[in-house]
């Protein structure tokens, strides 16, 4: 917990830092000095500056490190420095550069209003290549130090930090664009309440930025995809060899079956809820194949099926799904358009339609998989009202516990993933579930070593899986 | 059928119209809520109570519009209390919109101030709030964590001058303030993560003395600090506000809100036992025919 | 090609995608920026298909005289509405012709609605058409009042797409939103009975948790219930949540994984 | 307050009170905000979809924001190819064509699973493994920090708690093993621990929603009823409308009962007619 906050302090302190680089640039130092402040003698300057191009990044940023000056003691209130201005020397063309993008913005803004005037869009596009060109030149530029240029306050980092990443865009067109492998040279200020009371470190450099082709700090996870996807493709073609795999019984699952066929007894329709969740959330995509199967067995026995859904995406690929349904079930004549509606992209006013639609129709079952929010109670409480049968699943964890409460059966977080699998029975699909079975195994084993690990300092396994960046 | 026979069938709507009635009545009639102290806010209000006139607390107003309903009224009931002992009090913001909110609290609860009222048997008399001498306002600025830290050593570094645009060392209660070391107690009143940046950022660095008020989510996640000693005391959601305003015997929007809060708790309770009551008895009666 | 291409697609841009997660190089990073947008932008393009549905849902009610069919009117009508008054705005103070504009313009969508919908009066609903578009498009030449904006958000600025917003949208969604207060009391009537081990577990686990929230009931156990409520949230409530959120995290990457090569088919209709 | 507000006002107000009698059953008033809300919303988020999406991550790319250059000399004339999928997705409405819409949606659903499979697995995996590893067992305080305490979330056990707990809800999730034996003794209290972590996260969701509906009184006295009625008297001092409220509650009720014997009579008229 401590260290969350922490490294969430931290994460704030350096997004905030650049702007508060301009901050302190428009208050003159003179306006901070205050008469009743007793005097502060020079403090300690920094120690050991050092810098490099940022780990694991797509450049633009230079990550720089330094010794605590004297002065700053963390814990001890007595400690006079406040924080540490950061400079880099800039060479002045680069104020230049600077005009010659305000003017872009200027022609910019001028062609895009409606009157402008003949030739707006060519002034621009000069404007712009001008500047390109001499982004280009940014390396020789910084190359001529130490002449035509000065130190320029980047930044700052509050007392007690030894580290700030001097970071700026990758856009060429903004503002604080940096650019890549130019000679960079730093000096970090300590400064003290009286803002002209300071001292300077020494001068480092040449470093350079740059960005990288792989992210070393990601190998965990990349060894974690590969591995599993390895061991899903093995047990699948296992599974394709006619291999008989044993999967344990899912009340939930076996339920639809028998929920399809009640409502064909009552003559009654099926509601079937995709979610809130868009076409690119996966549980969406896991629902999309349990609706395949429902409307496949809907088209066979020829009950009603009520599909309303909430991202135009969603319902364009349910369409698909349902039409091909039943076309497998060999009655592509009775699917219709409207079984996969649209009805608003706004939660609430979804559930009111959708509630509506449940205390109108009467539905035989209600399905609710995929993404769900606040709405989950309203609408599985309104099905309960109805009389529906009702199952559920999302891998919403602050979801599961309303829908346990109101539903007759939930698929619980992984299960929503594993009843797509269940549902079609094909030895295929089942073959991932033995993939996530040895993957949670696995989990068990390294999450045991692991806790001793901690407890008996072996930090190197613990290392293994630390994910940076 | 007997009666909880007839509980067991029963219509939800019975629960819903019950519910209405219950909630719309409780906010109409005005009626005592014995609100239970809980140690945590217990703390911040014997703190305050037994601070000397003249002392300073800082009240951080960091929560939006958003919270308001949870949080308005604690800053309501603090800073009443606080001003009505002659406690002088001074606002910071560090959310993006809470200048408004300290603005419109400071207002409403002046006004209050000049009327007389008693407070727990004690009678004080109405008086003007007059800002510089009673409070200080200092106003917004961006970047929580360096603001805090900075206030740390003058308040002048942030904030040259108040809200209002006047310098800091031409207001009475000011002159001689400079840091935490000034103030007697800290009270962060947040809806967000500025919280985090008091306690790592003020508390751990400065060693003040620091109170919470938070929205009911966030309280169980603070709940370790509390033991850990860095925070004083915690106040949580509306029951917190409530707890305060009934220490300081001035019940205001939070124990408004306590009764709905707490007639709708009663219902909902009260239907889960019975309706566990029911199946108890209806299990019984099953054995009994069972058996014989 | 209809079948197959598809699945290649899938395929080749999900692989990409995955690897270049670990690739933080701005040339790929540039090009992940330019995917996602193209999500973005077949998404928005996809609205129309979600607002055609709907209209011709309300529409087919109409027709067909199915339960309701009068309420469809209503949805239609706000739907118009706001996307009249989403792309028109006011060039000063005065109104000037705005309202007959707007009415006649709201008046001509309906009407088409109503030329779709009908059985038998078909010529006497498209005239009506015709009639009030030509309105419409008299007072949108030759008023000065207002102006419409494609290009630019003026229409979201807007008094009458405000009004709507804030006393239509607002009090209906948020006393929606309010009903849980009362589905929340009758579910936790219905389903918090201790019929077995499971259920009694869910019963006391919640019950604690809520007492501890309740003033006058805090009375009986005081201290101890707030302790053990945030005992209950951060340690069982904790591991129950880890288990999923692992759970979970392995049947999305498993389920991802299908997709892409293309063993799970379920999306389009093929398992 | 001036009018025409109050009477937008007195609409919101309505369309509360219309949506909150469908907690008695579904009615012509519930139907009415119910479409009304469906329309306006779809409308509402279409126009905000225009203007915040399409408009600044296509048009102002392509025509560089005005609408009469068009892309021809755009600086990213690539954003072509969204657009053309975007369209793509329009080949729906026709039955012969509807098969191109595939390629815009499998390239949808190809992207954003590509996307999904490290970052889930780092977000939700890799992460929560290293939590489960990262600190060690306090045993020095085994029963809670400072003396016997066993409600203290730090305390070496409660962390053991978390972590066992934890692992045999894992073992619940075991899809291809039968739950017998030692591991359906570990699955059982898996499920234990799932089912009190529901309960907790139940309960503490409830006084959450009770501020819902408190909030929305509070909406319909201080923004309609005081306001309408009252003119002048502040929400908070004094005037209690909570009266008011019953008042309208009962005015309500009346005047829907009396429309409901109005609509049973017609509809008697219209089948014996």
């Amino acid at each position: 917990m401590k260290y969350k906050l922490f490294m969430l302090a931290i994460g704030v302190l350096l997004c905030a830092l650049p702007l508060l680089a301009q901050e302190v640039e428009e208050a003159p130092p003179d306006s901070m000095v205050v008469g009743s402040v007793p005097a502060i003698p020079t403090p300690a300057p920094v120690t050991q500056l050092s810098g490099e191009d940022g780990k694991n990044d797509h450049g633009h940023a230079v990550m720089l490190s330094w010794e605590l000056s004297a002065d700053d003691r963390p814990g001890d209130t007595t400690s006079t420095v406040l924080s540490y201005e950061v400079f880099r020397w800039v060479p002045s063309m680069a104020d230049t550069v600077e005009a010659v993008r305000l003017a872009y913005e200027e022609a910019d803004a001028i062609m895009r209003s409606d009157d402008a005037p003949e030739g707006a869009r060519d002034k621009r596009n000069d404007l712009r290549t001008r500047y390109f060109d001499l982004l280009e030149q940014y390396p020789e530029f910084y190359a001529s130090y130490p002449e035509n240029g000065n130190w320029k306050n980047i930044g700052a980092s509050p007392s007690g930090s030894t580290t700030y990443e001097d970071q700026g865009s990758k856009e060429r067109l903004a503002s604080d664009y940096l650019p890549d492998f130019c000679d960079f040279r730093y000096r970090v200020d300590a400064v003290t309440a009286v803002a002209t009371i300071r001292s300077s470190s020494e001068i480092f450099g040449p470093v350079q930025s740059s960005g990288q082709y792989f992210n070393t700090g990601r190998v965990p996870i990349l060894i974690g995809v590969l591995v599993f996807g390895l061991l899903t493709l093995l047990f699948v073609q296992q599974a394709r060899g006619g291999k008989d795999l044993y999967v344990r019984p899912l009340a939930g699952i076996e339920a639809v079956d028998d929920a399809i066929g009640r409502a064909t007894e009552m003559g009654r329709p099926i509601l079937y809820v995709l979610g809130l969740g868009s076409a690119s959330d996966v549980a969406t995509i896991a629902s999309f194949t349990i609706l395949g199967r429902v409307a496949k067995r809907v088209a066979e026995y020829q009950t009603e099926l009520i599909v309303p859904t909430y991202d135009p995406i969603v319902m364009s690929v349910g369409q698909e799904v349902v039409r091909s349904a039943y076309l497998d079930a060999g009655r592509p004549d009775d699917y219709k358009e409207d079984t996969v509606y649209f009805v608003t992209q706004s939660q609430f006013a979804y559930v009111a339609a959708v509630n509506g639609t449940m205390l109108r129709e009467l539905p035989a079952t209600n399905v609710y998989m995929g993404k769900f929010f606040a709405e989950s109670l309203l609408l599985a409480e309104t099905g309960a009202v109805a009389g529906s049968i009702q199952i559920a699943g999302t891998d919403e964890i602050a979801q599961i516990p309303f829908f346990i409460v109101a539903c007759d059966y939930t698929l619980i977080g992984e299960e929503l993933y594993a009843a797509s699998a269940y549902l079609g029975r094909e030895p295929i699909l089942l073959g991932s579930l033995k993939a996530q079975d040895w993957a949670k195994a696995a989990i068990i084993v390294f999450g045991t070593i692991g806790l001793l690990a901690a407890n008996f300092n072996w930090t190197f396994f613990t290392e293994l899986f630390r994910v940076t960046n | 059928m007997d009666l909880f026979e007839k509980l067991m069938k029963l219509d939800r709507r019975w629960i819903f119209l019950f519910l209405i009635v219950v909630c719309v009545l409780s906010y109409a009639i005005d009626f005592y809520v014995p609100i239970l102290v809980e140690p945590e806010s217990q703390k911040i209000y014997d703190y305050v109570e037994n601070l000397e006139e003249g002392s300073i607390v800082l009240i951080a107003i960091d929560y939006d519009p958003n919270n308001m309903a949870e949080l308005h009224p604690m800053t309501y009931a603090m800073v009443e209390h606080c001003w009505r002992k002659k406690v002088k009090v001074i606002f910071t913001s560090l959310s993006q919109n809470g200048p408004g909110m300290a603005d419109q609290a400071i207002r409403d609860i002046s006004d209050s101030l000049a009327l007389d009222r008693t407070y727990n048997g004690v009678e004080f008399k109405g008086r003007e709030i007059v800002n510089g001498v009673d409070y200080c306002f200092l106003g917004y600025k961006p970047y929580y964590a360096l603001v805090i830290l900075a206030m740390g050593q003058d308040f002048r570094l942030p904030f040259p001058s108040d809200y209002y645009g006047n310098p800091l060392d031409s207001l009475p209660m000011m002159v001689g303030t400079h840091n935490y070391g000034d103030v007697d107690l800290v009270v962060d009143v947040s809806g967000g993560n500025i919280t985090d940046a008091w306690i790592s950022y003020g508390q751990s660095r400065f060693n003040f003395t620091l109170a919470l008020g938070l929205t009911g989510v966030m309280t169980a996640q603070y709940y370790p600090y509390l033991g850990s000693g860095q925070v004083h005391g915690i106040m949580g959601g509306l029951l917190g506000a409530a707890q305060y305003e009934q220490m300081c015997d001035n019940a205001g929007l939070a124990i408004d809100g306590m009764r709905i809060q707490l007639a709708a708790h009663v219902v909902i309770i009260f239907f889960i036992v019975m309706g566990n009551i029911g199946l108890l008895l209806e299990r019984r009666r099953l054995k009994r025919e069972g058996g014989i | 090609m209809k079948r197959q291409l598809p699945l290649a697609l899938v395929f080749v841009f999900g692989l990409f995608m995955v690897f270049q997660y670990f690739v933080p190089h701005e040339s790929s990073e540039w090009v992940y920026e330019f995917l996602l947008d193209w999500i973005l932008i077949i998404g928005i393009f996809a609205v129309a298909l979600g607002i055609w549905s709907l209209f011709r849902v309300a529409v087919d009610k109409i027709k067909t005289h199915k339960p309701n069919w009068g309420y469809s009117y209503l949805t239609l009508l706000g739907l118009f509405s706001m996307v009249v008054f989403g792309f028109t705005a006011l060039n000063g103070e005065s109104w000037g012709w705005y309202f007959p504009f707007a009415i006649s313009a709201l008046m001509a969508i309906m009407m088409i609605a109503q030329t779709m919908a009908t059985t038998s009066q078909k010529g006497l609903y498209a005239g009506l058409t015709g009639l009030f578009a030509l309105i419409a498009v008299v007072i949108a030449i030759f008023d000065p009042a207002w102006s419409f904006h494609f290009s630019t958000a003026e229409g979201v600025e807007n008094p009458m797409f405000r009004a709507f917003f804030d006393h239509i949208l607002i009090p209906c969604l948020s006393t929606m939103f309010a009903l849980l207060a009362f589905f929340i009391a009758s579910a936790a009537y219905r389903a918090f009975r201790a019929r077995n081990l499971l259920a009694s577990l869910l019963l006391i686990a919640a019950l604690i948790v809520m007492l501890r929230f309740n003033p006058w009931l805090a009375a009986v156990y005081g201290d101890f219930g707030a302790r053990l409520s945030n005992w209950l949230m951060n340690v069982p409530n904790m591991a129950a949540q880890r288990a999923i959120v692992i759970g979970v995290g392995l049947g999305i990457v498993a389920t991802a994984l299908k997709v892409i090569l293309g063993i799970e088919r379920g999306y389009m209709g093929k398992g | 307050m001036d009018f025409g507000l109050y009477l937008w006002t007195t609409l919101g107000a309505f369309l509360t009170l219309a949506i909150f009698s469908f907690l008695y059953k579904d009615n012509p008033f519930y139907k009415i905000a119910e479409h009304l809300v469906v329309g306006v919303s779809a409308g509402y988020f279409a126009v905000i979809l225009w203007h915040n999406g399409l408009s600044p991550n296509l048009f102002q790319r392509l025509n560089d924001g005005n609408w009469y250059f068009l892309w021809m000399d755009s600086t990213a004339p690539w954003y072509l190819i969204p657009a053309i999928l975007g369209i793509m997705m329009y080949t729906r409405f026709s039955k012969k064509w509807a098969w191109v819409s595939r390629w815009p949606m499998a390239l949808y659903i190809g992207i954003a699973t590509g996307v999904a499979i490290p970052l889930e697995m780092g977000a939700r995996v890799n992460r929560q493994l290293f939590a489960i590893m990262e600190r060690s067992i306090d045993w020095a305080n085994f029963f809670g920090v400072g003396g016997f305490n066993l409600l203290d979330t730090a305390s070496g056990l409660s962390q053991l708690i978390v972590f066992v707990g934890a692992m045999a809800a894992l073992i619940y999730f075991f899809f291809s093993k039968e739950h017998t034996g030692l591991f359906g003794a570990t699955a059982k209290f898996g499920i234990w621990i799932l089912m009190i972590g529901f309960g907790a996260s139940f309960g503490y969701t409830v006084m959450a929603r009770i501020s819902l509906f408190i909030n929305r009184i509070q909406y319909i006295d201080n923004n309609w009823l005081q306001n309408g009625l009252n003119t002048g008297i502040t929400p908070i001092e004094g005037y209690h409308a909570g009266y008011a409220v019953i008042f309208w509650l009962v005015v309500l009720i009346v005047v829907g009962y009396i429309i409901r014997e109005i609509m049973t009579y017609l509809k008697t008229k219209e089948k014996s007619a």
